[in-house]
């Protein structure tokens, strides 16, 4: 693992576009922060897994998506979630437990979920997505509606079994499905060194005819790029697997004494801030100035108080209703 | 034989009810193990692959767990998949699948994505074919809230259940006794009606016997044996073992007072102690003696014939039981 | 204090029985996953990798099935593995190796392997990680012949369990509810006696409450509260869910003709189920009231506070069905 | 999938080994053959997997084993216990169900165990062998015991996440262990197109970091050769995988119409039948005369004819001891 690269090089995309990236970062950032207090204000409670410094992956990544695509997350799914649609303030009210949530309140930090923007969780089982998302491609491909599904997990998902049989599967039946793997290098207090023997993920993937490519996960526009045209692929029935370099600048959770790694490491990480990178970039590009980058903070500072004043005021679900949803309430079409 | 009804096998009940779930909604599709080109382990599929092509009859990989979790997301994204399993203990392979999501996905998600999976599978010993392909852990599963057990036992229910699973919101396991695909009978009826109520098999005044699948025909047979020594059974068959129907248990209690349940499945914490233990909180005081439980030994199922035998519930036993149960408390 | 006595944690005592355990043995190692550089995920093992090394304490992949597996053929080679699953939800994806494998092969081949493997992991709800990281299946898995089930629930059993369990021949499975590990107190014996012989916590002469684990402190809570309005409940804190001991629940029921179980489990088919069972099979003519049960909801466990506090076992719950069952049929 | 080989090129092992392979190929070959006539007379019950064609492969490896290895096999291992040590009367009493077969009767032809020869099952869970052979080579390394574990498994279990965490884990840990899979080209009635996808069992391997090599398994020699290779890195702690290229030439299980293939396709594999071509070899070698190949024929007859036999004189273990060994009766050392 090396925080070196060459990937500021990349191409910077259309300048509404890279605007855009930047701003969502912000969201999620700014959105992961303020994680912190409320927790330990008691707000949030339970295990809380924060994105601080992947933002480039989700930003890139579900940027390129359509309306119709679906998308499979992990445990560490907030700004998966806020990026493509949810709002912050229906993931901050699901966070506090409240009613108003994405989840009614029932799910919590690991398990957003929500119907309009075709975003199916939030799944705390380490590569329990991915088959998931084999099978959602599955009905894209069968009801022929273009589709794509997107499946996000961590490098140590790539251990499991799950994930070997899905990829397989997903290649012998030619599945609009895109895999995308967040490598932070680390699984908790796991080095991927000791998770993962032999050849990287990439390899990995491509052993199972899952075609693969390794980016720069702290540069937005490399992700973007990659991401277009993995889409692209499996679009047309090419599972597609898009392997994300990038770090966690926090703990795992927020139960974590972090004692596998080294300062000196995660501050060499942190010189490479996907958002305070981009900024730059944008910058001396003249795509963002100065003056707008504040006014954005503004908004988005708002955003996100308003968000946790929406989730405070938010109300709790009566323990009456604890057994609704067990099983479904209205009929299957 | 009457206008509505066919001579046919189990096997080909099971057959028809997914060529009619196939021919009626395009949503519909067979996925497992050897569904397609083999023709099914157990021959239910045969000739469905050649009827329906490769994409409604999916032979899929030996990857239990990734295939019933796609199945799973496929029936997320809008399809409706049959999903078999060969038998129920390679079924512990997918159980991460079938727990932490499909039975959690609905209420996890505040009611937004429901799971409307069927699960089949074959269950059960008898065969000889011990402790790896003999368990019958349809009652174990039934543990778990967010799914619905089915075990249909005749031939109009191996027919007539698929269809109304289908239909779910919700997660179906659907468990075929692997010595019931062979028997053959008379189709009778047009439909199930509900799956998930009991059904009285066999009427009579003296001991409620609470059974399902293929212990069902061993308490027949027990019932017609004992019935000429004058003591009579009422033969629940459950059909669904989750939820339970405690309205139809409760009424023939009410009538017999005394409770003797056969249960393929492994004593402790099986269905068997369930049904007990809701005997107990419902009609403890209707009871005229304790309940009885006949299991299949706490063993796992060996291959000789005679072990075999031995372990699982037989008519000899059921009788000797239903006998103590009558005179001891009478 | 007295003089055998230490201040401690439950889940120091977890530590210090590891600790000995690889001190006394050579062939004992700790494996699982972030067990050695992350210090465990609940920080059980934290130091163990300094003191004894990557060989003796192997952080594994995330990988359950493989290591589960590989446990259990390091357990045939002679090695004494203690494999830690992080979470029994987690444990699903390794049912295969336990149930299949680790439970059947001592019987499957004739006495010649038996499986020496302890297999321990975090178990219950009450901390708001929502419905895969919550569960309580431990009574679940004590259907499954074959395997012994401990439930420590106090500190001494915690520190004592471990070293028996690694003696027996059989595998051990040792569920940790994940509330206890922060739980102070004294550590006063030298020895947990024979962990499968329940125990006494309080005495009582009008109900017999059947607990373990994390539910035992509700349970003697609601013991003390109900105490001042005079009803005396004796507290039996099982230890193993298989088997189980029906010699002292027996004896219980024998002074007080009244059973409440207390189980953080699911109802349907869960411990409580069985344990009803036996009550009814062995007690039914010593009881004046039907059994009761007080479990877990069956509902996946939910992340709201209020509403996961609906779902599990409460005492003030306890209280109110414990003076039901003394006053309605005393 | 083809029957083309330059594989009868392989050189021949010393005459001594070359005629023992013949013999043990014969051995199982014959012992197989007898289970037809006695399934059919119902002394063998349950299911039944024959292992007709593949006979190299077993006698190959397991020649090259030492008493101390650990050997792991499937539901299709009679020819792997045979040749492993276990006598023909204590496998055939063991699939009659009598209380003198190698598991007392318990396990019948998918569940066959020895102790004394160290052969752990008998296992019929695709893939189910493998951490068990993860973790018997554990033992071997920690207890510094020297010995490899070797296990036997189809193309089919190598779609199985099983595989994929097994060859991970013995790689990450550098464990003696050989892994031999045995390619027939079908699981049940599903051709191994339709059940791996991109590259093959080698290269599924060999990107966790085990050396993989593939070889004719219907040449003996060439399995013998390789094995020996193999087995020699293994046992300095290098996890291999054999890949044995093979064909059964029976169906499945007494359970199968063989739906899903050609008899011409079973013809071109049988004129490869590893007994037939090695005979052929070694008598156009000089190395077995054909009056000594009757004599073996005859021996071999009266061994199977005495295991039958002693079969049919065993005797049932009484439905009392039913629930013995579900727990071990003697305490751990
Ligand atoms: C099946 C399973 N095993 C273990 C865990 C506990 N756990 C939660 S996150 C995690 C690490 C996962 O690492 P990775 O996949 O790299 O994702 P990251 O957290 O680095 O984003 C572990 C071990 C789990 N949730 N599920
Ligand atoms: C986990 C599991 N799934 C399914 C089966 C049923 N089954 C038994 S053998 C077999 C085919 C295995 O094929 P392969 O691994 O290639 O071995 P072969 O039989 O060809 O030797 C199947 C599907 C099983 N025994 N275990
Ligand atoms: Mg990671
Ligand atoms: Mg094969």
């Amino acid at each position: 693992m090396s925080t070196d690269s060459s990937a500021s090089q990349s191409p910077l995309p259309p300048a509404e576009i890279s605007r855009d990236l930047l701003r969502q970062m912000l969201r999620v950032r700014r959105f992961e922060e303020e994680c912190v207090p409320q927790y330990q204000a008691g707000k949030i409670r339970g295990f809380l897994h924060l994105y601080v410094g992947e933002e480039a992956v989700a930003v890139g990544v579900i940027s390129q998506l359509q309306l119709k695509d679906a998308v499979v997350g992990t445990y560490r799914e907030h700004g998966h979630a806020l990026v493509r649609g949810v709002s912050a303030r229906a993931i901050m009210a699901e966070m506090f437990g409240k009613q108003e949530g994405c989840a009614r309140g029932r799910g919590g930090s690991m398990h957003l979920f929500d119907a309009a923007t075709r975003f199916y969780g939030g799944n705390a089982i380490v590569g329990g997505g991915l088959p998931l998302a084999v099978g959602l491609a599955l009905a894209e491909k069968e009801l022929q509606r273009g589709g794509v599904a997107v499946c996000f997990f961590g490098e140590g998902a790539v251990a499991e079994g799950a994930f070997h049989e899905s990829l397989n599967l997903a290649s012998l039946w030619k599945l609009p499905v895109l895999f995308v793997c967040e490598n932070n290098h680390y699984a908790m207090g796991t080095p991927e060194r000791i998770e993962l023997a032999g050849q990287g993920v990439c390899a990995k993937a491509e052993v199972h005819g899952v075609r693969a490519r390794s980016v720069d996960g702290m540069d937005v526009a490399a992700v973007w790029q990659a991401a277009g045209a993995a889409l692209a692929e499996a679009r047309s029935g090419q599972p597609v697997l898009l392997e994300c370099n990038t770090y966690r600048f926090r703990a795992h959770s927020m139960f974590d004494a972090e004692l596998y790694r080294e300062r000196s490491e995660v501050q060499a990480w942190e010189r490479r801030d996907p958002v305070a990178c981009f900024l730059a970039r944008l910058e001396s590009a003249g795509v963002v100035k100065k003056s707008e980058w504040e006014v954005w903070q503004q908004e988005v500072n708002a955003e996100i108080a308003a968000a946790v004043a929406y989730a405070d005021a938010g109300t709790e679900e009566p323990a009456a209703d604890l057994l609704r949803f067990v099983y479904a309430e209205e009929e299957a079409r | 034989m009457t206008v509505n009804s066919v001579d046919t096998t189990y096997r080909e009940a099971v057959r028809e009810a997914i060529r009619e779930a196939l021919l009626g909604d395009e949503r519909v599709f067979l996925m497992g193990e050897d569904v397609g080109h083999y023709g099914g382990c157990f021959a239910v599929s045969k000739g469905l692959l050649a009827e329906f092509g490769p994409e409604r009859i999916r032979d899929t990989p030996l990857s239990e767990l990734a295939f019933v979790g796609a199945g799973i997301g496929a029936a997320l994204g809008g399809l409706r998949p049959i999903v078999e399993i060969m038998t129920v203990n390679f079924s512990l392979l997918a159980l991460d699948p079938i727990l932490n999501t499909a039975a959690t996905l609905c209420h996890m998600s505040g009611g937004q994505f429901p799971v409307p999976v069927v699960i089949r599978m074959a269950t059960g010993g008898g065969k000889q074919l011990a402790a790896q392909h003999s368990h019958s852990l349809e009652g174990w599963f039934a543990h778990i809230p967010g799914l619905v057990i089915l075990v249909p036992a005749t031939i109009d229910d191996a027919r007539w259940m698929l269809g109304w699973a289908l239909k779910r919101p919700d997660p179906v396991l659907i468990f075929e006794n692997q010595t019931l695909y062979n028997r053959k009978g008379t189709l009778q009826e047009t439909g199930a009606g509900n799956p998930l109520q009991a059904r009285v098999r066999r009427s009579g005044r003296d001991i409620t016997l609470l059974t399902y699948g293929a212990s069902l025909y061993k308490a027949l047979e027990a019932a017609e044996q004992i019935a000429l020594k004058g003591i009579e059974l009422e033969v629940l068959d459950l059909r669904a073992l989750r939820p339970l129907d405690e309205t139809t248990i409760m009424e023939s209690i009410a009538r017999t007072h005394r409770v003797l349940i056969v249960d393929e499945g492994w004593r402790s914490g099986g269905i068997s102690a369930e049904l007990s233990a809701r005997v107990m909180e419902r009609a403890f005081f209707e009871l005229d003696a304790p309940v009885r439980r006949i299991c299949t030994e706490e063993v796992p199922l060996p291959y000789a014939a005679q072990l075999e035998l031995a372990a699982l519930p037989q008519v000899s036993k059921i009788v000797a039981v239903a006998e103590q149960m009558v005179s001891k408390h009478g």
